[in-house]
Formats: C-alpha cells, structure tokens, sequence
C-alpha cells in the first residue's frame, strides 16, 4: 500500500482498518482455539482464503479499498447511519438465526444418535457448547470495542459494549446452568471448582460489573468509557484466571472432568452437524440481540435530534 | 427420527428430566433476553414520543 | 528534554521494566514446573523427585491392576509408551477407572517405580461417537476407540 | 520526581492528622480472622487447613475497604481537578498515592500476620512464606482495587459498586496468594508462587497507575 494512499484516505480510515484487522484477528484466534477439530479446519481455511483475497485485493487497487473502509468507518461510526443499517439487516438475521437454531436443537434432540457412553444426556451439548462460545465470544468483542472507545473515542464503541453486556451475561448464566445440570448425570455433581467453571463464573461476574457500573454512572459518554476501561480490564483478568486456577487446582483436585480433553479428540460428523448449526444459530442470535440493543440505545441517546424525532413518529 | 415415539423423546432413556430441564430453563432465559430487548426499545419509543408530545405543548403554551 | 517530555520518557521506561520483570519472573515460575505434575516419562527417567507431593497421569496398563476387596489396597501400573511405574492406593477406585483408561493420581514418589497415591481419578472419555461407530472402531481396532489420550492437560474443552 | 515525593509527603501528612482511617482496615483485619477460630469445630488440623484462605480473604476485604475512600476526600475537597491539571504526570501522582496507602494500612497488616498467623495455630516454618506472600500480594491489591476506586469516586453508594468490580479482580492475586501459604504447609517449595506473585506485582505497579489516571480521568467527566 503506497504512502500516497494512506495520506489520502486521511488517518481515521488508517485507525479503523488497523482496529478492524486486530478485531478481526482477535477473533479468528479465537474461533480457531476454541472450536472442534472439523470446524477448526473449516475455519482455517476459509480464514486463509479470506485474508489472501483481502490482501491480494489492497495491495492491487489500495484507493478503492481505503476510500470503502473509510465509508464504512464513517457510517458505522455515526449513529443515525448504522440505525438504518441495522433496520434493514435484522428482519434477515432474524430469520436466519431462527432457522438455525430451531433446525439446530430439533436434529439435535431427536435426530442425533445418542452418546456411546453418556447416552441422550449428552444432548444438553447443543445448548452448552454454543453458550459458552458465545458468553466468550461476546467478551472478547466487548473488550475489543473498549479498547477502540477508549483510543478513538468512538460513540458507536461504548454504545456496543452497552448492547453487548446483557447478552454475554445471559450466555454466561446459560452455560453454567446447563452445565450444571449435564454434570450432575455425568460426573456425579452438579458443580466443581474446576478451572473452566470458575473461568466462566468469572465471567459472568464481570458481566455483571461492567452492567451496574453503566447502570450507576449517568452522563451516557462517562458511563460508557468507565465500562469500556472495565472491559479492558477484565479481558486480561479472565485470562489470567483461568490459567492461575488450572494451576492451583493441579495441586488439590485434578482436572479430571475435562470433556473434549486430548488436541486429537474426536465429534463424529452426526454429532457435529447439528452443533455446528446451534453454534452459528447464537452467533446471529448474538447478532440480533446486541443490534436491538444498538439501536434502541442509539434512539435514546439522540432523543433530542431531528431524525430520531421523524424515526419515532 | 431416532427415537420411535414421542413418549421415548420425552423419557430419552434415563435422562429426560436433565435433558428437558436444562433445555426449558435456558430458552426461557435466552427468550427472556430477546423479549426483555425488545420490549426495552418499544418502551423507549414510547418515552421519546410522550418527550415530544410534551415538548410540543410547552410550546403552544 | 522538556520536563513533561522527561516526565513521559520515564513513564514509559518503568512501565516496559516492570513488564520485563513480570516476564522474567513468569519464565522463572514455569521452568520450575508449577504445577507439579508428572509424565511416567519424567519418572522413569528421573526427573520427578522422590519424596515430594505431585500429580502424575497416564494409561493404565491392562492385566495390571490388582485389587484386594478386603483391605481395600489396590495397585496398577501406569504408562504412557515410554516410561512405567506402579501406583499404590488404598481406598475405592472411581466407577470410570478401567484397564486402558487414562488417569491422573496424586501422591508421593516412593521410588522411580513406585508411587504412593492418596487420590486417584479417572479420566473422562473425550470421545463423541454414537455407539454403533465405536463399536465398529473397536472391531477394526482403531486406536481412537481404545486411548483417550494420556495427556489431557491442553487442549479445548467445555 | 518532585511531584511524587510531593504527593507521597502529603499523603503521609494527611493520615497523621486522622491516624483512624490508617488503623481501622487493621483493626477490621484482624477481628475478622479471629472470627473464625470461634465459628469452626474445633476439629484438629481443620483451623490449619482453611488458615490461607482466612488470612488471605479477611486481609483481600480489609484492602479492598480501606480503598473506598482513597480519592473520595480529594474529590471533595476538589484536589483531584487540581492533580488532573497539574504539570505533573498522574501517572507519578497516583502511584505515589496508591504507594502511600499501602505504607500507611498495608504494612501494617502485613506486619501483624505473623500473629494471627500463630493464633491459627500454623507452624512456625511457614509464617515466613506468610508474610511475603502478603508483602507482595496486598500491593498488587492496592494498584488494582485503585482501577475500581478510580472509576467509582464521584458515586453515591459507590462501596457497593466497588466490591462488585474489584473482586473478580483480586481472584487471581487470591489464587496463588493462599496457594503459596498452601504450598507452604505441604512442605513444597514456594518460590515458583512467589515468583508469579511478584510479577503480578510489577504488572500492576507499571501497567495499573495508566489505568487508575484513566479512571480518574473518565470520572471527571474529562
């Protein structure tokens, strides 16, 4: 990419296309490390051909490239812009969120075979794996969008941490709470302090935090750059966390209840498919959710401009 | 289907009461969320529009 | 050097020390093997000391295990392909304790092959396999049908 | 730096004229501890096994209390705009300031550990493992539980809110604080928890005061 370029397309865009590249990152790391053997290699290679084709693109027509990010940078940064966009693409995300899951949960209730050993109690995976994976999900994109609210001061940031709290907080208790009750038939209890359980309740706690300091603080920007700080935060904490309770743990109670232990760990692909499904379904979920919850709060926040007023009438 | 009836997808071996339990307590809470959302927007259109109402009034007056 | 410059120039200097000391520190606490726990590798080849509270995991070797319903005494060797010990534990085995299973116990080393377990627990099987494929697995011998892996430290889970 | 010698005289001052604010976390430490030798069956080896997490706990919610007030007299007294303006870094001025708390009630609850440490009938041997285990713990508590006091000092009824963000902060410091006393007791070797406590400690003293400006910063409405 020419310097020419980058000048041109003026420094907001350079800043966006640096924070979108390090969210994007961030996130491909981590569907990478958390996802299940098949789906990690789906997700590598699309991840590849995607960022090839990415890349190879910049480098051949960089203007056209930095003048899109720039538009984009633009309108998902100004509210009234990204209302409308979110408008029109909900009605879709709503279907598709609805189709995969219900399609998703139904094949994996009735029409999965049922687990070797666990028998049908292993159909609450269809409910817990997604959750987690999205209560994790959710909180790496809600400290990614506090970073980008506390560098560039992005209004759009803080009104995304604020869409994303409550949904990664009901993911959370979602995953503990099915968790629970697939441990009791499988492991004997309902409950242990086993680095992965604690790590979510963690989690669930920080939710939590960032929702009632949001909640405490009046003035909307100071609300939302305290919770953006907190965000922050609490990424770094929940990762160390989990590590410093797998440590601990190592000397009093092993890590026994593992579930998916061994790298070479196998999900047969009539088990998979419907996973698969479940776990899209609550990414768009996570999608709709947290857009309602954009826009809603957009609304709020510029009650007092004219198109909010010709919106609402 | 897997299972030959609707009464055997209900029992599901041994651990209907776990599967169906877990099942019926998170959806609850994961519709419980996308209502409670919703139901946040409706309430703040609502709010906007009696501001303007009011707005509108002092005006007159 | 103006002073807010200088100010800056100091902020950033501590703030890099202090994260390279924190690394040195981490590198320092992992090298020391944190979190105890030994591979029947590390036994046999005498890096695990004797005497000193630790974790040990492997498989179980089939045929090995020797059980006395009166005293409750049990013994079985564990392995991981390479190294093998015995494990002394006096006390009820976990219902998912089998020959060929992976385990992880907590103990003290008695010798480089024995260990003296106060705990014992059986490791969960990591497979997700309707039973017809693993029994056919099995049938055809497949190696995913009969390990679960010794290792079960890294690696994703729910 | 002159401003950070400045802040830590000042801070110093202040806690002589009201030497209460300095003994009460203290005080409020040590009762808790000996709470618990009076609400446990006296069963032997019980008061020993659960001593880490008593010492540890009682000292993380003495810290944690003691820090609900540490900007809130500034805000009132309208120091705290003249620090976000002043010439001075508020990098030096909060270190200093987290570093003058810790002088002034984490020291000393460090100091009266040993104590309480043999009212819980610990062995002699690991009351050295106690006391620095806490030496380089409770700062890490300071530096952290200051993000929390930053971001909630201009709030009414803010202790609350303090307490729900600051502690599923102070999990990890918890973790391995209790767990070097643990080790400790097991007679294993503790310098490779020491070790990961002191570098929580340097991450937290260089990393942390950038995060309490910041807070301050937000929640002057900056």
């Amino acid at each position: 990419m020419s310097s020419d370029a980058v000048s041109r397309a003026g420094l907001p865009a350079h800043f966006f296309a640096v924070s979108l590249s390090a969210g994007l990152l961030a996130l491909m790391t981590w569907f990478i490390w958390s996802a299940p053997p098949v789906a990690r290699t789906v997700w590598l290679a699309g991840g590849w051909t995607f960022g090839v084709l990415f890349y190879y693109g910049a480098l051949r027509y960089p203007h056209w490239y930095w003048q899109t990010l720039e538009r984009w940078y633009h309108q998902l940064g100004s509210p009234p812009h990204f209302y409308r966009i979110a408008g029109l693409w909900l009605p879709w995300l709503v279907i598709i969120a609805t189709v995969l899951c219900v399609v998703g949960v139904v094949w994996g209730l009735a029409f999965a075979p049922p687990h070797h050993e666990q028998g049908n109690s292993y159909r609450i995976i269809y409910l817990h794996v997604p959750a987690s994976s999205a209560a994790l999900m959710a909180y790496v994109a809600m400290g990614v969008a506090g970073l980008v609210a506390l560098v560039w001061r992005l209004k759009m940031a803080e009104i995304a941490i604020k869409a994303i709290a409550p949904f990664g907080a009901i993911m959370a208790a979602v995953s503990l709470i099915s968790g629970a009750i697939w441990g009791r038939p499988t492991w004997g209890t309902y409950w242990i302090w086993d680095a992965r359980l604690t790590s979510m309740l963690i989690l669930l706690f920080m939710y939590l935090g960032v929702i009632a300091l949001q909640n405490a603080i009046r003035d909307p920007r100071q609300a939302g750059q305290a919770a953006s700080l907190l965000s922050v935060v609490g990424v770094i904490n929940v990762v160390i966390v989990r590590y410093s309770v797998d440590w601990w743990q190592s000397l009093h109670q092993g890590s026994s209840m593992s579930m998916f232990g061994t790298a070479g760990s196998a999900i047969h692909p009539s088990m998979l498919a419907p996973l698969l499904l479940c776990m899209f379904g609550t990414y768009f979920l996570f999608a709709v959710t947290v857009l309602v919850r954009a826009r809603t709060e957009i609304l709020w926040r510029e009650r007092k401009s004219a198109w909010v007023r010709e919106e609402v009438a | 289907m897997h299972f030959d009836s609707l009464a055997e997808l209900w029992q599901m071996g041994v651990h209907g009461p776990w599967v169906w339990s877990a099942y019926g307590i998170c959806v609850a809470l994961i519709a419980l969320n996308v209502v409670w959302a919703v139901h946040r927007g409706r309430r703040v259109r609502r709010d906007i529009r009696g501001l303007i109402r009011r707005q509108s009034l002092q005006e007159k007056q | 050097m103006n002073p807010v410059r200088k100010q800056r120039l100091l902020i950033i200097v501590g703030a890099l020390a202090g994260v390279a000391l924190a690394t040195g520190l981490l590198l320092y606490a992992i090298s020391e093997n944190l979190n105890l726990f030994y591979t029947p590798q590390q036994v046999a080849e005498g890096e695990a000391p004797i005497g000193q509270r630790m974790r040990v995991g492997g498989l179980v070797v089939e045929g090995s295990v020797r059980r006395n319903q009166e005293t409750l005494e049990n013994e079985f060797d564990l392995t991981d392909g390479i190294g093998t010990f015995t494990v002394y534990y006096t006390g009820i085995l976990p219902d998912l304790f089998r020959e060929g299973q992976g385990i992880v116990a907590n103990g003290t080393l008695a010798s480089h092959t024995r260990f003296e377990a106060t705990e014992v627990l059986a490791k969960h099987d990591e497979q997700y396999m309707p039973p017809e494929v693993m029994e056919a697995l099995q049938r055809a011998g497949h190696p995913a049908a009969s390990e679960p892996g010794p290792e079960p430290e890294e690696g994703v889970s729910y | 730096m002159s401003g950070f010698s400045a802040t830590l005289r000042r801070e110093v001052l202040l806690a002589s004229r009201s030497p209460a604010d300095m003994v009460n976390p203290l005080f409020f430490f040590v009762v808790v501890v000996s709470l618990f030798p009076l609400a446990v069956p006296p069963t032997p080896g019980l008061l020993e096994a659960m001593a880490p997490g008593v010492v540890w706990v009682a000292a993380l919610l003495a810290v944690m209390l003691s820090l609900d007030g540490l900007f809130r007299s500034d805000e009132e007294a309208g120091v705290l705009d003249q620090l976000l303006v002043a010439p001075v870094e508020l990098y030096f001025t909060v270190l200093a300031k987290v570093l003058a708390h810790w002088l002034l009630t984490g020291l000393p609850l460090v100091l009266v550990a040993p104590l309480l440490g043999y009212m819980l009938q610990l062995p002699a041997e690991v009351l050295g493992s106690l006391l620095l285990g806490l030496l380089l713990g409770t700062p890490t508590l300071m530096f952290i539980g200051a993000i929390g006091a930053a971001l909630t000092v201009g709030l009414r009824r803010g202790s609350m809110l303090l307490a729900l963000l600051v502690l599923p902060l102070y999990i990890p410091v918890l973790v391995f604080g209790a767990g070097s006393l643990g080790r400790a007791l097991e007679g294993l070797p503790v310098s490779p928890v020491m070790a990961v406590l002191g570098a929580m400690l340097a991450m937290a003293m260089s990393l942390g005061p950038f995060a309490v400006a910041l807070g301050l910063r937000i929640s002057s409405g900056d």
